[in-house]
């Protein structure tokens, strides 16, 4: 494993990385496998944001309790994003409105984006990692 | 130019393996260098040794080993996903106590940091998943 | 009767759809998994499954409902079970069509 | 501008609508796999590809047309091209946006 | 491998076995899968149905060529049904409709049902096996 | 009651296998009679001893085999689709040429007329996949 060696392999190049997700927790890991490359990624001290979209923005509903379905509840991880410098989360007002959901339903704040807020948003990406 | 490819599904069961392997081999063709493949969630599955598809299928791992080997590519297992789902090498299954590994040849087993690193390195990124 | 099991979402996946459609009425539809999405209230997707409702039993897996935190937004009418329940549906219905 | 790629069939899963709404006017979006259904005439999704190529570049991988038995159905229009055209559209472009 | 003493391990009974198909080939594994088993399934000599709905009917479009992708054409399997005395395809009438294609469209003999007819079809099952 | 249950999607990336296992479990606690589960498509992976999932998540692989034991279980891998995918006990290994194996205890490998012949014997089949 010569991981450790190469956690710093980005040599001061800064890019803007992007994150979506716009799938729902549970039904399939893709939502807590995402969430483990955001921490992993925080490391690297690129320019990070995260977008919800879709199904995403239930990675963020508030009361989660997986205890029922054995599983374990990884939502409150999206609260520790800050203290990795990871802060800039967005979510798409179409996807929560389609969900009958506000902001106040999230678990951590965020910053609520238009389709085409976001569309500018993405298309000012360098690198875009989908989940 | 720089690629480097992200494959987050296993072998047969998503195209998603297939259309990466043929990108990348159309890429290499172009003269461009790639990078690193990246193997994510069930992406993983692509690295085991242990399969035996029909004989009139064509073999998505061993495929993976020979354009590994044809062209020096950095085949890469994600270490925190293949644990869920069983793909190791010697290493690994010793480090976990396993009486045995399944890591094809052509394939090596990291972390995470490797997809974000080829985030940065690459000039591209370009993922085949579900 | 039959039993229709639906465990996408229905905001990303035709499965509930197909379902509503190729359902008898007067059979039990039981949404799973992130099938369960489409038991909440005030959704884009809500009257299709209050429609459904006014000819078929609609029930929704309980443990899956508290996994997601959307136990406060299930649409009235809709039935919560647990996987004793599931499985007693199961026993008396005559047969169990999951809409993959 | 992004190359966006869609794999999913249009009729089954929502990723090709998430694409057109979250895309920029102008920007490529390349139908693969399953996604190749999304380039076809005469389907109920049909027009919404057509009103999305007013704005939008929009390609389909032609192995993945063929394999489908589709080639003789696909809209005016759809530029076809083989992996060689993927890779030099990836290439184009400032970055790729799967929709997965 | 005891499968060739369980091969007939029906015993007698036969049921009404419905398959149910809903996905295109190729993009994922399952159709190509769903066929191996109606294959298999044949030597039970039970009182077979196939069912192609939604994408599934896309399974059995002519003209497949799959050299592009390296993968198996398996679309002619479809006409070898018939030879395992498997003979009752259906092919729901809306799931064409919304793809602009008929009947004649298909590499087989299928019988187009409305999805009224096909509800009493699946209603009338003992065993239905989605994929 | 007899049930047969068909799992067809692999651990942790789909949460068919956690459905399956609940279910599993309360029928069982029900008094009902699981006459097998038969894991086909990529749910053969749950038969793969060589998982290391993280200690605060549950073992999927090991549940099954804990549960099996526990009720004398009949859990069938479908041979073609293991092939296919890289699961393998040691009989399957030595004809295969294969120099290693992975199949998990409580598991056997055998083919899909047990999926038709559970359909036949069994008064309910549930089918959990993706």
């Amino acid at each position: 494993m010569s991981e450790e060696m190469m956690e710093e392999g980005g040599g001061g190049v800064i890019k803007k990385f992007c994150y979506i997700n716009r799938k729902a927790p549970y039904g399939t890991i893709y939502a807590l496998e995402s969430l483990e490359v955001v921490l992993i990624g925080a490391a690297f001290e690129q320019d990070v944001s995260v977008v919800f979209a879709d199904d995403g923005i239930y990675q963020l509903t508030k009361g989660q309790d997986t205890a029922g379905i054995e599983m374990k509840n990884f939502s409150p991880t999206y609260r520790a994003l800050e203290m990795y410098d990871v802060e800039k989360l967005y979510v798409e007002k179409e996807s929560l409105e389609e969900r009958g959901m506000t902001a106040d339903d999230l678990i951590v704040p965020v910053e609520v984006l238009s389709s085409a807020q976001l569309q500018d948003l993405m298309e000012d990406q360098d690198v875009v990692l989908s989940f | 130019m720089k690629f480097g490819i992200l494959v987050s599904e296993g072998p047969y069961t998503h195209q998603a393996a297939d259309s990466a392997y043929l990108f990348t081999k159309a890429a290499l063709e172009k003269g461009h260098e790639i990078y690193r493949i990246f193997f994510y969630h069930d992406g993983v599955n692509n690295g085991t040794r242990l399969t035996t598809p029909p004989q009139d299928e064509r073999h998505i791992v061993n495929r993976w080993s020979e354009l590994a080997e044809k062209h020096k590519l950095d085949l890469v297992v994600c270490v925190a996903a293949a644990q869920r789902r069983g793909i190791a090498d010697a290493e690994e299954a010793k480090r976990n106590g396993k009486d045995g590994d399944n890591l094809a040849p052509g394939f090596r087993i990291s972390g995470l940091g490797q997809l974000v690193e080829a985030g940065i390195q690459c000039e591209r990124l370009v993922t085949f998943g579900d | 009767m039959l039993l229709h099991t639906v465990n996408k979402s229905p905001f990303q996946h035709a499965a509930l759809g197909s379902c509503l459609r190729l359902s008898k009425d007067g059979s039990a539809i039981l949404l799973i998994e992130d099938g369960v999405y489409g038991a909440l209230k005030g959704t884009k997707i809500s009257s299709d499954i209050e429609n459904a409702m006014k000819t078929k039993k609609v029930y929704a897996l309980e443990p899956d409902i508290k996994a997601r935190g959307v136990q406060d937004r299930v649409l009235d009418g809709i039935t919560l079970i647990d996987y004793a329940g599931f499985v007693d549906l199961a026993a008396e219905n005559k047969a169990v069509e999951a809409w993959l």
